[in-house]
């Protein structure tokens, strides 16, 4: 079996070469296709046709954009990311560090969010109907209604301008000691956590309600089980395929997705690099970061379906 | 069984109390989705008030916004984009995604792998990438705005029911189904999506949220509904300036939001249930 | 002697949906006496597991105890709250239940799941409830005590399964075991050790027992006192010897009637024609992925051959696990041989299910073994019934609704039961079902794997007359696979007897039991049980008999 | 505070935020273009000549600046001034700075402007000699812009910025944030206040905002109308209001249906509202413009050219007049264009009341000025301050100009404009400036409502901050100038 997962594995890496060769191709052509270039957005309205012209030509745009890709991968394969067109730092420096924050912030949220998320996507499935259910069911759906900005906005109102316990701008903070990185990240997490639990919560409940119908859980409910012991023993190995899969869907968000909790925290990570990239046309840095997106989904779709296929001895081979 | 039963005697049917108010709910904003547009005490995008964020009052009911626009009217007028663009979205996004992923399952083999393979690709390309790109190619205009929200929400629905339907494409009845020489369509359809449909229904009802919220975002990308209207979301957006003063600017169409998707997840949760005649 | 268990006017009613109340059992009073073991028996959909059940303060989803008392040593279960329950369950009173199939875990290992109960109730450690688990699968007669826990619930045998299911519910000791027709999917060599290990076991701890059957020879052996059980109430209680000799309800003898029957193939008349309808040749099949040497990680057939007659019927009998369905899984395509092939009237036919064409795939009906898991739960009988009809026939509306109402009564089935959920079926009714959907589809060749295992004799009997009459009428071939020798007596015209997934030899019907050459199959036909209540210790003084049971 | 004006003190560290940066910040004030490169160029690079509040030319690095013909200037520098390298500061690095502008492969945002200059020459190590193409008076002013700042000669690489100024780069993340040390070698005998400065952007203004509010920032740069309210009802909060010369317009293409009717033209500017567009758009912080791009800040400023009233039923009667009246023409607005969706949406209402039908397009600012801006038939623009009529009407509205977002054409202003720039008698170059202001107003198809005012909202502990003409926060030159009272 162990082998099988490990083919498993491997077999999968490969397909997810392919697909991160495929969506970076993609995402090229998608950048090619979208109006104004580099050496155009960088000048702005001061973009002249002669200057266009001038800059584009010191910046080796006139290459076809083939080959320009080709140069691109080429350059990955040998661990180079390539040079930024809008500053001409390399890309690997830029992206760095901001990967670095937004997987913290991403870890952070994870470990919070997600065993909340599992505990109440639980409960409430063991308590189907009762007044907690509901009333966690309500809540849930309430605070994924209200826009994560306003969330966002609120948290800094209340937090930062009123009750002055925590900085309204997670960066403009000392974070060098854990006091420091705990009021820098508590707001952050605060909201990141409110979107992407919802989802969690109410797909394992709905798993886990599933697998309770069943007549081996009847059976283990005549063995003296306890609820706990029925749904943590017998409901949720049969419950984990989709939970893992909502659990992979929420997380994915964590990388890419958090634009907005970046932007109204001012946190410097990589959902802004990206969007600032494209908004320069700035290919390389482009390409990098959806990359590393696409790693990120890649990475955390396989496990989910991996896990989902070990969870279910009969999908086993 | 749960006290607070009602019964619809005639109509072969059974909805609990929450289901009906969450009914309402859903049907009132229908209603306001379809005639709302007739019922403005002003015209949505005229500037009535010289002040901003006015409160409430007889003559602005739900107050006004940054510009000085009657939130009331502009609410009447957004219904029907956030109600209508959210529900055909949701829907296609929904029922394209779970068909594929119960195809998936079912068929297997390499149509499950390239299938999940490319709706991967297509879910990880920023959807902000991808949504330039379609404004730059396609202009923008409501059903190119559904079009995209569908496409952007199907890889997750297909993803979800895949993981479900394959665990019941083991069991033995589906075995059966084939041993007939049933079609895809026939197992997916009526062995596996009526064991799936409890938690399909769930993510569903989630969707249509982010559906909503998502709307927004996409506005300022210039796609879809075209100022002076404006849905709920991008409501609640441009206002939000207003929220330190507890503005109804603000606070007015987010209530807006929240009844709507806790109506629509509620009335999932307490669907109809068929009455069954059980009597030996 | 005390009584252990006492009930008072019981009575479990279920709410349909339209908010009628129907009772399913209308007032039983029931005493078993400390160290007593009770038969309950009846036909199927009496009511046997609905008390089984409420024996453990337990009624199904949709049912409930309206009203009475359920006393286990004094304490009413049917008052006491879920906790209470819980505490019992498990330690007092343990409950095997009917479909072992559905009540195990498809996701977790059968040791696990066994020795679960030791660690619920904190009873021993672990390693000590894995010892005592190997002991009982020892006793139980499964093959491979010490390994065979580490598999999942879909790799064992049926038979397998419900002796696990014993294991699970033997490991905690309790007072008060109740057995629901737990030997229903063994064939009889493994019945007989079981039902030994079962009683040896009770009677060494002293065990009060319950033991819902509809096999009366098998109640004859192990039970000291029986109830008759019909539509909800009970008919008739006695000792065991004098219901089996002196029953006098009609209900009673009609049961007792049915016992014995009448072997098939004198009163066939169709002429047994040359034109084979089903041969399989040389079939190597398995389970697990394919190895270097072409062969499957566990083979489950080995070069098996075999030929069906038309309008004959092959009966295939063998211990548990020796393959049979297997057999018939490939058969269906299900499970495409490695090496081998198959013909179909005379035309080949594709091993691979999705080669074959519709009108192959309809010609020939499979009946899966564990009717729980063949039934989609979410879908209403008459649906399931009905698909092949409009399936094969396009059959649609009020003609559709008609043949659905008739195929049903022909499987005695009440035309009502239509709009239920699987499970909301007793185990009888669930495996009816399951027959009726494969005739629905006017085939030509029905795999029958274990049809009238969870029926009672009245009710067999009566499947099995259906059977033959749409064999008479409509030219059917069966292949019977059954561990009920009677039954297969009773319908077949030749019977195959597997072991190890190999043919060990085949017979016509007509020269059984005694016709047997090979030891296995005379140990086979030895061990069936007779309607007698001492045969079973009866059995170990036969040293040919014992003999062989020990060689195995 | 006034008292305490004039005793700054000294060190600490200050916090500012902007509104916009991106990965494309940089560190060469040849390419600045956000306001966070503006802060960072005024605070380690100096320009030769700096622009004071009222708008009046003061030398930096130049010692003076003179000609005879304006065509000729003679560039004296300041002795003794060094690189934060240790290099010491000659003609030869003015030639560099300066002549780089005309290299297309610089990206210079000021090639058109620089495009003027003919040749920079050493004369000695501290004299430079600048020779235009054709005599133009505003050169000292030219010279005040950002992008003119002085840097090493040779300077290729700008990862790091090695200047004259205030303070030294010691951090710099492109996107993320800039940190300054105070240059203790600074040439200018008061050096700054500052030890230190940080200056990073944060583009959601109600976060901008609330940073200030929760004491994170002391500067919250050009922060919206909406949000005035909130700063305003917090104590400690003061604003600082400076009306430059930004504006955002309505431009319709002459040489495109409907701009090629000159009646639909001069409708549109009749129905735009701008005291609605004051009022509501902006709440009251802008001042009525025009349709010409010379504020009245401007010496130069043509009083007597009086806006345009609000007047639908001469719109319509125009509307009319064109034949457009009910059909429905598309206005592009984006983001990009600061308060363009709000106006376009006043000045759809406003068309609504006379049976005009504008058809609002709101798309992407991505990609807004490469791909709609001077492109579509009527669409929004939005201009920054520029210091002179003479770079403005150059910039936008002489015929060959690189931005001339109506297409407007005309010989006669064409020669307007050069004739102004050689004329060194202020009269009487502001009476050509001023008849041009008139053209522009009546003939171009550019319709500039109001003049847009920049708010920073600061703590009351920072000092020493003043207006100025090029923009906010002090002309973006801060840094060098305030401090923080303790
Ligand atoms: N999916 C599977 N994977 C691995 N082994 C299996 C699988 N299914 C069955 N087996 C094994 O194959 C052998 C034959 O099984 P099969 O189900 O054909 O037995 P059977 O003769 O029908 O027994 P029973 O009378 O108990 O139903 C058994 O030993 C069983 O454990
Ligand atoms: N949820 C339910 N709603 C209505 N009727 C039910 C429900 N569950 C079971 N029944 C009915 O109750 C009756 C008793 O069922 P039970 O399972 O006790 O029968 P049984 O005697 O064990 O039969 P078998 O021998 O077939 O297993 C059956 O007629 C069955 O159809
Ligand atoms: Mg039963
Ligand atoms: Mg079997």
């Amino acid at each position: 079996m162990d082998q099988q997962v490990a083919y498993l594995v491997l077999s999968r890496i490969g397909v997810a070469i392919v697909t991160l060769i495929v969506v970076s191709f993609v995402v090229f052509a998608a950048t090619e296709m979208l109006p104004g270039d580099v050496a155009q957005i960088l000048l702005g309205q001061a973009a002249t046709p002669e200057a266009v012209a001038g800059l584009r030509q010191s910046m080796k745009l006139d290459d076809p954009a083939f080959v320009r890709f080709l140069r691109w991968m080429l350059g990955l394969l040998s661990g180079d990311l390539g040079r930024s067109y809008a500053n001409n730092i390399a890309v690997a420096d830029l992206v760095g560090g901001r990967l670095l924050n937004t997987l913290k912030l991403a870890l952070v949220t994870t470990v919070v969010a997600v065993p909340i998320a599992l505990l109440l996507g639980i409960t409430t499935a063991m308590y189907r109907g009762s007044a907690y259910d509901r009333t966690v069911n309500m809540l849930v759906v309430g605070v994924i209604s209200v826009p994560e900005f306003m969330i966002a906005t609120l948290a800094v109102l209340v937090f930062a301008v009123w009750l002055r316990w925590l900085p309204a701008v997670s960066f403009a903070t000392d974070l060098s000691s854990l006091w420091g990185i705990v009021r820098a990240f508590a707001m952050p997490v605060i909201t990141q956590s409110c979107v992407i639990s919802a989802q969690m919560i109410r797909m394992t409940r709905a798993a886990v309600i599933d697998t309770l119908k069943t007549p081996y859980v009847e059976m283990a409910l005549l063995k003296g089980a306890s609820w706990n012991h029925i749904v943590l023993h017998h409901a949720l190995p049969n419950a984990v395929g989709p939970i893992i899969n909502a659990v992979a869907l929420s997380l994915s968000y964590l990388l890419g997705g958090v634009i907005i909790v970046e932007t109204v925290f001012n946190y410097p990570g990589i959902a802004k690099l990206m969007v600032d990239a494209v908004s320069t046309r700035d290919l390389p840095l482009i390409q990098s970061c959806a990359m590393i997106f696409c790693l990120g989904y890649l990475t955390l779709i396989t496990i989910a379906d991996i896990v989902a296929i070990v969870s279910n001895p009969r999908l086993r081979k | 069984m749960a006290p607070g039963v009602e019964t619809l005697p005639t109509s072969g049917y059974r909805i609990n109390a929450v289901g009906i108010a969450a009914f309402i709910v859903i049907l009132f904003w229908a209603l306001v989705a379809v005639f709302g547009g007739f019922l403005t005490p002003y015209p949505s995008g005229e500037i009535v008030d010289l002040d901003y964020f006015g409160p409430m009052s007889t003559s602005f009911w739900f107050g006004t916004d940054y510009l000085g626009r009657d939130i009331f009217s502009r609410i009447l007028v957004g219904t029907r984009y956030t109600v209508g663009i959210s529900f055909v979205s949701v829907c296609a996004a929904c029922i394209s995604g779970v068909v594929l992923g119960m195809t998936a399952a079912v068929m297997g083999g390499w149509f499950d792998s390239v299938l999940s393979r490319v709706l991967d690709a297509l879910n990880s390309i920023p959807s902000k990438l991808f949504g330039l790109v379609v404004v730059a190619g396609l202009g923008s205009s409501i059903p190119v705005l559904i079009a995209l929200l569908g496409v952007i929400y199907t890889p997750g629905a297909y993803r979800f029911a895949r993981a479900l339907a394959v665990n019941i494409n083991t069991m033995d009845y589906v075995t059966v189904a084939r041993a007939r020489g049933e079609g895809t369509a026939y197992l997916i359809t009526r062995e596996i999506l009526p064991n799936i449909l409890g938690p399909v229904l769930a993510d569903l009802g989630l969707r249509f949220v982010f559906v909503v919220l998502l709307l927004s975002g996409l506005s300022f990308l210039g796609l879809g509904v075209q100022p002076p209207d404006a849905d709920w979301g991008s409501l609640v957006r441009e206002n939000i300036g207003g929220l330190p003063f507890a503005a109804p600017a603000v606070l007015m169409p987010s209530l807006a939001i929240a009844s709507l998707t806790i109506s629509v997840n509620l009335l999932i949760d307490n669907l109809p249930v068929r009455i069954r005649d059980r009597s030996a | 002697m005390a009584n252990l268990v006492e009930v008072r006017d019981l009575r479990v009613g279920a709410v349909t949906d339209s908010g009628r109340r129907i009772e399913i059992i209308k007032g039983v009073n029931l005493d078993i006496a400390e160290g007593e073991i009770v038969a309950l028996i009846g036909e199927s959909g009496s009511g046997k597991t609905t008390i089984a059940l409420t024996l453990m303060g337990y009624a199904r989803p949709g049912c409930s105890i309206t009203s009475g008392s359920v006393r286990l040593a004094g304490f009413d279960l049917a008052k006491a709250s879920e906790r209470e329950r819980a505490h019992i369950r498990g330690t007092d009173v343990a409950y095997v239940p009917q479909s072992a199939a559905a009540a195990f875990n498809p996701a977790r290992r059968l040791i696990e799941q066994v020795i679960e109960v030791a660690a619920i109730h904190d009873l021993m450690p672990p390693e000590a409830a894995r010892a005592k688990a190997i002991d009982l699968f020892r006793a139980l007669a499964l093959p491979n005590p010490e390994t065979i826990g580490e598999r999942y619930p879909h790799q064992v045998s049926g038979g397998q399964l419900q002796r696990l299911a014993a294991a699970m519910a033997l490991i905690g000791d309790p007072k008060l075991m109740i057995f629901d027709e737990p030997t229903t999917a063994l064939d009889v060599t493994t019945q007989i050790e079981v039902l030994r290990a079962f009683k040896s076991v009770m009677k060494e701890r002293g065990m009060t027992g319950v033991y819902v059957s509809h096999d009366l020879a098998v109640v004859a052996q192990i039970a000291d006192r029986i109830v008759v059980l019909k539509g909800g109430e009970i008919q008739e209680t006695g000792e065991t010897e004098a219901i089996i000799h002196r029953g006098t309800h009609p209900y009673t003898q009609e049961l007792l009637a049915a016992f014995q029957p009448v072997p098939f193939a004198a009163s066939h008349t169709i002429e047994a024609g040359p034109r084979p309808v089903l041969e399989v040749v040389d079939v190597v099949a398995g389970y697990g992925p394919v190895g270097p040497d072409g062969l499957p990680w566990k083979v489950a057939l080995k070069h098996v051959s075999c030929i069906l007659h038309k309008g004959r019927n092959l009966g295939v009998i063998g211990e548990s696990g020796s393959g049979k369905s297997t057999l018939a899984r490939a058969m269906a395509g299900l499970l495409p041989p490695v090496s081998g092939h198959m013909r179909l009237d005379g035309k080949p036919l594709p091993n691979a299910l999705h080669e074959r064409s519709k009108d192959e795939l309809r010609r020939m009906q499979i009946v899966f073994q564990l009717a729980d898991t063949a039934l989609n739960p979410a879908r209403p009988v008459g649906d399931i019934i009905g698909r092949p009809l409009t399936f094969y026939n396009g059959m649609k509306g009020a003609a559709l609704e008609a043949r659905v109402i008739a195929i049903m009564d022909m499987v005695r089935l009440p035309a009502a039961m239509r709009f239920r959920l699987p499970g909301e079926l007793s185990g009888g009714q669930k495996q009816r079902v399951n027959l009726a959907r494969a005739l629905a589809a006017d085939p030509e060749i029905v795999l029958c794997d274990e049809v009238t295992s969870a029926l009672d004799t009245v009710v067999a009997a009566a499947v099995i007359e259906l059977l033959k009459e749409l064999q008479r009428e409509l030219g059917l071939s069966y292949v019977f696979i059954s561990h009920d020798l009677s039954t297969v007596q009773a319908i077949c015209d030749d019977v195959m007897v597997m072991q190890n997934g190999e043919v060990v030899e085949t017979l016509p019907a007509d020269k059984l039991p005694h016709g047997a050459t090979k030891p296995y199959s005379k140990l086979l036909f030895a061990s069936v049980p007779k309607l007698d209540t001492g045969w079973l210790d009866g059995v170990t003084s036969d040293p040919e008999l014992s003999r062989a049971l020990l060689g195995r | 505070g006034e008292a305490l004006a004039q005793t700054p003190t000294k060190g600490g560290h200050m916090k500012a935020a902007g509104w916009s940066s991106s990965t494309a910040d940089t560190l060469d004030p040849a390419k600045a273009s956000l306001s966070t490169d503006y802060v960072r160029c005024c605070a380690y690079y100096n320009r030769l000549t700096f622009m004071e509040e009222d708008g009046s030319i003061k030398m930096e690095l130049a010692e003076s600046i003179e000609s005879r013909d304006a065509t000729v200037w003679t560039v004296k520098l300041k002795s003794g001034v060094t690189f934060h390298n240790g290099k010491t500061f000659t003609s030869a690095d003015v030639v560099f700075s300066l002549m780089r502008h005309l290299d297309p492969a610089v990206g210079s945002k000021v090639n058109s402007i620089a495009k003027q200059i003919v040749g920079v020459k050493a004369v000695d190590a501290l004299t430079a000699e600048i020779r235009l193409a054709a005599a133009n008076a505003d050169l000292p002013t030219i010279l005040a812009m950002h992008h003119f700042m002085i840097i090493a000669e040779g300077t290729t690489d700008f990862s790091n910025a090695n200047g004259t100024g205030a303070f030294r780069s010691k951090v710099f993340e492109p996107g993320v944030r800039s940190i300054g040390e105070r240059n203790e070698n600074y040439f200018k005998p008061q050096k700054a206040n500052l030890d230190s400065f940080e200056y990073f952007a944060i583009p959601d203004d109600s976060a901008r905002v609330n940073a200030l509010l929760s004491g994170d920032i002391q500067i919250a740069s050009s922060i919206k109308p909406q949000s005035i309210r909130l700063a305003e009802s917090r104590p400690g909060i003061v604003l600082s209001k400076t009306t430059s010369g930004n504006y955002t317009n309505l431009n319709a293409r002459l040489d495109m249906t409907p701009g090629d009717k000159s009646d639909f033209v001069e409708g549109l500017k009749f129905l735009l509202n701008r005291q609605a567009i004051q009022r509501s758009a902006l709440r009251g912080l802008a001042e009525i413009a025009n349709d010409q791009p010379i504020p009245p800040t401007n010496p130069y400023f043509n009083a007597d050219l009086k806006p345009r009233a609000f007047d639908p039923d001469k719109a319509k009667a125009l509307f009319q007049k064109a034949g457009v009246l009910n059909q429905t023409i598309p206005i592009v607005a984006s983001e990009a264009a600061s308060s363009s969706i709000d106006m376009a949406m006043i000045v759809q209402q406003a068309g609504a009341g006379i049976g005009m039908k504008f058809d609002i397009q709101r798309v992407p600012s991505d990609g807004y000025w490469s791909k709609y801006w001077l492109k579509a038939p009527v669409h929004f623009g939005n201009i920054n301050p520029r210091p002179t009529p003479d770079i403005l009407f150059s910039l936008l509205y002489a015929s060959d100009a690189p931005w001339n977002e109506s297409q407007f054409k005309s010989a006669k202003f064409d020669r307007m404009l050069l004739e102004a720039r050689g004329q060194l008698d202020f009269a009487k170059r502001k009476a050509i400036y001023n008849e041009m202001q008139v053209m522009v107003a009546n003939e171009a198809g550019t319709a500039i409502p109001v003049f847009i005012s920049n708010v920073d909202a600061i703590s009351d502990k920072v000092k020493g901050l003043r207006a100025n003409p090029l923009g906010g926060q002090m002309g973006y030159a801060f840094a060098e100038y305030v401090w923080l009272q303790r």
